[in-house]
């Protein structure tokens, strides 16, 4: 279990780094949200980031990937989130290509994963249906009808749900909301007849959408009833590479309020001089460093295979909210005045971290998971 | 029955036939009432109810009736405000000349400036705002740089405010100004009035992180300003100025709810989160944090409470209205996060379908709530302040 | 409900600080500690304080008390949490009495209460089994026999167990361990045959037994299987008398540890001029005020018979608790070396702290209860 | 197979073949090996498996095989660091001359002191402790005022240390001595080496809250030190202590539960609390509570090896050993509180009946641990370094 990059992932984060930094910063995501940009992010962006090879990184070279690991992923996701930079990444390369990948026949992957790895088509992954994350309660029901199956009922906070080219939807077939048997996973077009999306305005400026499902066809992916059993490995990547996000996003804000309280002065010192302030700082560092060691040892999960893959996922989850939540508070208040208003970015970071902590389960979802697989 | 609950039958018999029906709820943004030169309200009932209770000089209850105020006493005052909370009737007016100007104008004002201010303030017809910090200032209140020089009859401003509430809508300022450059930082500051009509008087809103601009800079000019606009002695505006800071720590450590949401972090755990078979919130852990936010915030109210009775008694060590400004915008605070990780992703809406208003509010308060840690003296300056006067810790 | 003591309970606070300063300081404690005094607390002065009328101040003037109220005896329960004075003061008055008061009949409120007044007798009250409060989980069984119940079962924790005179038990007369329904409640004498009484050693110094009944004769307090309704507020009784306890040895060390900051010279200057520390020190004060007032109101709730008794109990217990374990750790950090040190006296407040903890009830156990009573 | 794996080989072979099997559980206190003049073995399996160590230099696997120490390079003292922890091996030999004094003596003890002392110290001949703090002193430590007069053929030394652990049972102490005190308090300090049999010497245990008395305090009333006992250079002991410190820090924060008790907070809610239906911890706080630490204790294992990748990749910024003090104190500190919580009554015997061994040994060790975030530079101290020399924020 490498806790280090080796040098190859090293240069992938120096490339992300300086590639997010000029075309992708902070004031591009409040450039998407100035404009009400519907779709959400820059497409052209998009078609640059699959160009350098990100779409396809972890897909397998049969469908035109890099196979060249999670944990390479994962250094660019961290920049992504010091940059607050708005793509399909997350949905399509994470969430979407992993089920397809997961779960889909050969004939699946193949129609769907080259088109991924260029950049052509995105995808999405479509699970929650209430305010809080919680893929076992599922509802949506499929049917069967002929060759297919027609699915009704609805989703939310679908990252990236209304511009998606393909959806992967988590649907019940059998059983009752709360069981983890009787979910099966299907592949919906976009634009499937029945289908209504709507954008949701979210605090974070980041696009997420409301999937109403009128009867829409869709494709089973994997075994029927047994859609757990791909879902939950997909949502676990989903969450290490979330965190992955939000530790680049709590690594910068952290390096804003250490670099302003150098910096600002009152009383006639810099504000970096108070012992309070130092010692919550140095304690932030403190934590931020534990929470890299962590998320490393995710990825490591994910790219050997890991029987534990689950424990760490809740467990990078868990420790990654508490830290962005943390930090995130600290860095407004120890900006003070300015902290709080628009024209500073750490209230970008504030909304995304708070966005992000809901996104595929909070703290308390993920220590009771963590505590229930560790059988206590 | 004593004279207090005489006064209590009175005061109940009063607001249940005066207050309408419709001013017997909470009020959302748009239905408050502010004061002001070209006062405006948002429905009849809501005119003829800050009528009433200005006419009774109840807009300003513990005032003195010379001055438009209602002439009560302390406990007669909390009398009046229990029955309006039992009642559920709003605030008349709102302004920040009652909560913060007035107190201080009552106290250092002379008598011109009592007799021309305090009773436009009772009555609602001029709005005002603050100017205290300013750009480079934050904490250090005192490092002011905004200047007044002395031309004879009357002072020239030159300089900037920031975080002046409500600048832009406002009719006078208050301001603390640099009076003299060369002695001790706050020996060289004076408290000044300033008509915003004035030449040379600007302000621009300043977006904040929830969306609201409820804040300005505000710029000086070359702003004359009349000498009789000068409250207290000149270079002595330190006084009015930490007299003031005070009360305003009073108020936002009693600040509700800033953005007016009416769901309550109970009732939003209730519905969002939803419960098991045993009645229990269904996420152990949120109804961990809910269960503590609670406590916290009851614990608050009760101090409020406690604060009061000592008052009242002569009995405690009369500390806690040092500690409250601190405790109440951190447990605000909480109260918002907790409010949010309740409602999950419907309490991240921004705008537009797909949120209720008490969604929305939720999240433009949790945002707004963040401010409150820093505005009027820092929570840091704050336990500065425990840690030297209360605690009586060494510099 | 008032929230500050009246003229009367003033005094009676001075006149408590004063005597157990004076006769009952922390030293006593470690006195009886080093001689390993198998009472556990100091016989002669608990007659003293019984002639202060301490014993009977909260008992009806018809058995020989002051009826003064329980906001007065907490004032002197506070007082005595400063001196960590060990007395059977809440084992006999605050638990046993209060059982006896609310559950017995007028013979047995005769025959035991004068004699409670008097100082002549103690008492107690046994409830837990386990590690852990959990007050509905009882499995000792009484059965009847003639006239009278034979108990068998076992008791843990039982505060001044193998001294009281007489011992109200709480047991199981029907249902299943877990539930309220079906618990009885007993008078047992100290003395009674088949009744093994053993001193159990802990680390606050205070005496706690473990009691085994054996076929225990037990004469019913109260009604049979309806024990619950009195169990439940003599217990909220007792979690507020020690939340009292507790905030009294909060405020104690507290008060030492600002002493100590302003006194100890580190680097040429005082401790407590280091801000890390000042922001921690004032924090706590005012985490002290807060728990002050919910104190107070948990005493109006019983002097004045609020329905909302339950609340308050774990409100006020689940405050003082997570208080106390603050200040006791800032108390022993702050003091440095010395603080480590049996010399210093804060040590015993450190243990006694988590022993109040645990008895009646962790934080987690009153958060529980009181979201519960809450609705939620 | 590379030369490491081959290595690994040998190692877990030797193991087997070498380390009785009741050396292989974690040792109880009474069943550990110290050095000493008059070493004493709890068992004679303790003494064979000692001797084979020794024999071996793996005392102090990566010392130079000339001062008596195995000669393995990192790597190599790493696999065998892992392979004795896969098997469960005991450490063979305890003393702080091993984890403190050698390291030190090897970069700055002259060609003589090294021959004398570190082959005593590899064969456990000799029993060290150390004398840094003093009353006065705590985190100030450089403010120490324990003097070494200068007396031609030796010094004399007169004052007192403090927290001086095992000072009672050590045959050597190695001390911080002020040799000028007219200078800057950090450039009249020495590191000098004193016999415990020296005349003048005398200690006396200290009781902690734990009940242990582990710690000394160490009094020098005239004592004649050799001059050939200074380590370094006369009043530059500073840099040596400085090294020590860093070293000493390093050891705390690998520390693990002190006392020795062999149950796990998750053991212990297991048994102590009970699980319900679904085989969660009955009590959802306290479950809260323990994973909320487990999670903490396991991120910092995994930071401790990423830490030595680091190293050994020359990866990453290697900030991470000055934060391993702090953060490793802490944890353990909170383990022990997670645990006692676990245990609930059970975990707060003292002594005597109703308490087995695991029980009172979670008692003392959660008392002991109180010490580890104060003692070897608080973790107040510790945060002020990060704060410097990681963070870069002003003084």
């Amino acid at each position: 279990m490498p806790l280090v990059l080796n040098e190859e992932q090293r240069l992938l984060k120096d490339t992300a780094k300086e590639f997010l930094g000029s075309s992708a910063p902070v004031e591009a995501l409040r450039k998407l949200r100035d404009e009400k940009n519907e779709i959400g992010y820059d497409k052209a962006l998009w078609q640059q980031m699959a160009e350098l090879g990100w779409a396809g990184i972890v897909l397998p070279e049969d469908y035109d990937g890099l196979d060249f690991g999670f944990m390479g992923l994962g250094a660019i996701i961290e920049e992504s989130g010091r940059t607050l930079t708005a793509s399909p990444l997350f949905s399509t390369v994470v969430l979407g290509a992993s089920a397809i990948l997961l779960g889909g026949s050969d004939e699946q992957k193949q129609s769907l994963l080259p088109s991924v790895a260029s950049g052509e088509k995105t995808l999405t992954l479509a699970v929650d249906e209430y305010a809080h994350h919680n893929p076992a309660a599922i509802a949506l029901s499929a049917k069967a009808q002929g060759e297919n199956f027609v699915l009704t009922g609805k989703k939310v906070c679908v990252v990236d749900g209304h511009t998606a080219d393909h959806i992967v939807v988590a649907a019940r077939t059998s059983g009752t909301t709360g069981s983890t048997d009787g979910i099966s996973l299907f592949i919906v077009d976009g634009d499937a007849e029945g289908l209504t999306r709507t954008r949701r305005w979210m605090a974070d400026s980041r696009a997420v959408a409301e999937l109403n499902f009128d009867k829409v066809s869709g494709q089973l992916l994997g075994e029927l009833d047994k859609g757990w059993d791909i879902l939950d490995p997909v949502l676990d990547r989903g969450r290490i590479c979330l965190a992955a996000e939000m530790l680049g996003g709590t690594q910068e804000i952290f390096k804003r309020t250490v670099d302003y309280l150098k910096e600002r002065e009152q009383f006639g010192v810099k504000i970096g001089s108070f012992q309070a302030l130092k010692h919550r700082a140095a304690h932030m560092f403190t934590e931020i460093e534990l929470a890299k060691s962590v998320v490393l040892d995710a990825f490591t999960a994910i790219d050997e295979g890991r029987a534990d893959l689950g424990q760490m996922a809740s467990f990078a989850k868990a420790t990654v909210n508490d830290l962005y939540y943390l930090v995130s508070n600290e860095a407004v208040q120890m900006h003070g005045g300015i902290g709080v208003t628009d024209e500073l970015e750490i209230g970008f970071f504030l909304k995304r971290s708070r966005m992000a902590i809901q996104l595929l389960g909070d703290s308390g979802f993920h220590r009771d998971r963590y505590a229930s697989l560790s059988g206590y | 029955m004593d004279a207090l609950e005489t006064f209590r039958q009175e005061v109940r018999e009063w607001l249940e036939a005066n207050c309408p029906e419709s001013q017997r709820k909470p009020a959302s943004r748009e239905e408050q009432v502010w004061a002001g030169r070209n006062q405006t309200f948002p429905s009849a009932d809501a005119k003829l109810w800050f009528e009433r209770m200005r006419d009774k000089g109840w807009t300003v209850p513990d005032w003195p009736k010379e001055y438009g105020g209602g002439g009560l006493n302390d406990a007669e005052a909390k009398i009046l405000k229990d029955e309006m909370k039992r009642l559920g009737c709003r605030t008349p007016l709102l302004d920040i000349g009652i909560w913060m100007l007035g107190p201080a104008l009552l106290e250092y004002g002379n008598e011109a400036q009592k007799q021309e201010h305090i009773p436009k303030i009772a009555r609602g017809e001029i709005r005002w705002c603050q100017g205290y910090s300013e750009p480079g200032a934050g904490s250090d209140l005192a490092s002011l740089q905004c200047k007044a020089e002395d031309k004879g009859d009357h002072f020239l401003v030159n300089g900037t405010k920031i975080w002046t509430t409500n600048a832009d809508k406002s009719d006078w300022i208050f301001c603390l100004v640099r009076t003299d450059p060369n002695v001790k930082k706050q020996e060289g500051i004076s408290f000044l009035l300033i008509d915003m009509e004035s030449e040379g008087v600007s302000a621009s809103p300043i977006e904040l992180i929830s969306g609201e601009s409820e804040f300005c800079q505000t710029f000086f000019d070359n702003v004359k300003v009349p000498k009789e606009n000068l409250v207290g002695e000149l270079n002595k505006g330190w006084s009015v100025a930490k007299a003031l800071l005070k009360h305003e720590r009073k108020l936002m450590s009693e600040q509700e709810t800033p953005a007016g949401t009416q769901i309550t972090p109970v009732q939003a755990a209730l519905d969002y989160v939803g419960t098991d078979a045993n009645g229990k919130v269904a996420n152990a852990a949120l109804r961990d944090q809910l269960v503590r936010h609670e406590m916290k915030y009851r614990a608050l109210g009760l101090t409020h409470f406690r604060s009061f009775e000592e008052k009242m008694s002569g009995a405690g060590e009369g500390n806690i209205p040092m500690i409250m400004k601190y405790v109440g915008t951190e447990c605000t605070k909480e109260r918002e996060e907790t409010l949010i990780a309740m409602l999950g992703t419907q309490g991240l809406g921004w705008e537009g379908e797909g949120f209720n208003q008490d969604e929305t509010l939720a999240t433009r308060g949790w945002l707004f709530s963040k401010a409150l840690s820093i505005a009027g003296g820092s929570s840091e300056v704050q336990l500065n302040i425990i840690a030297k006067r209360v605690l009586g810790l060494p510099d």
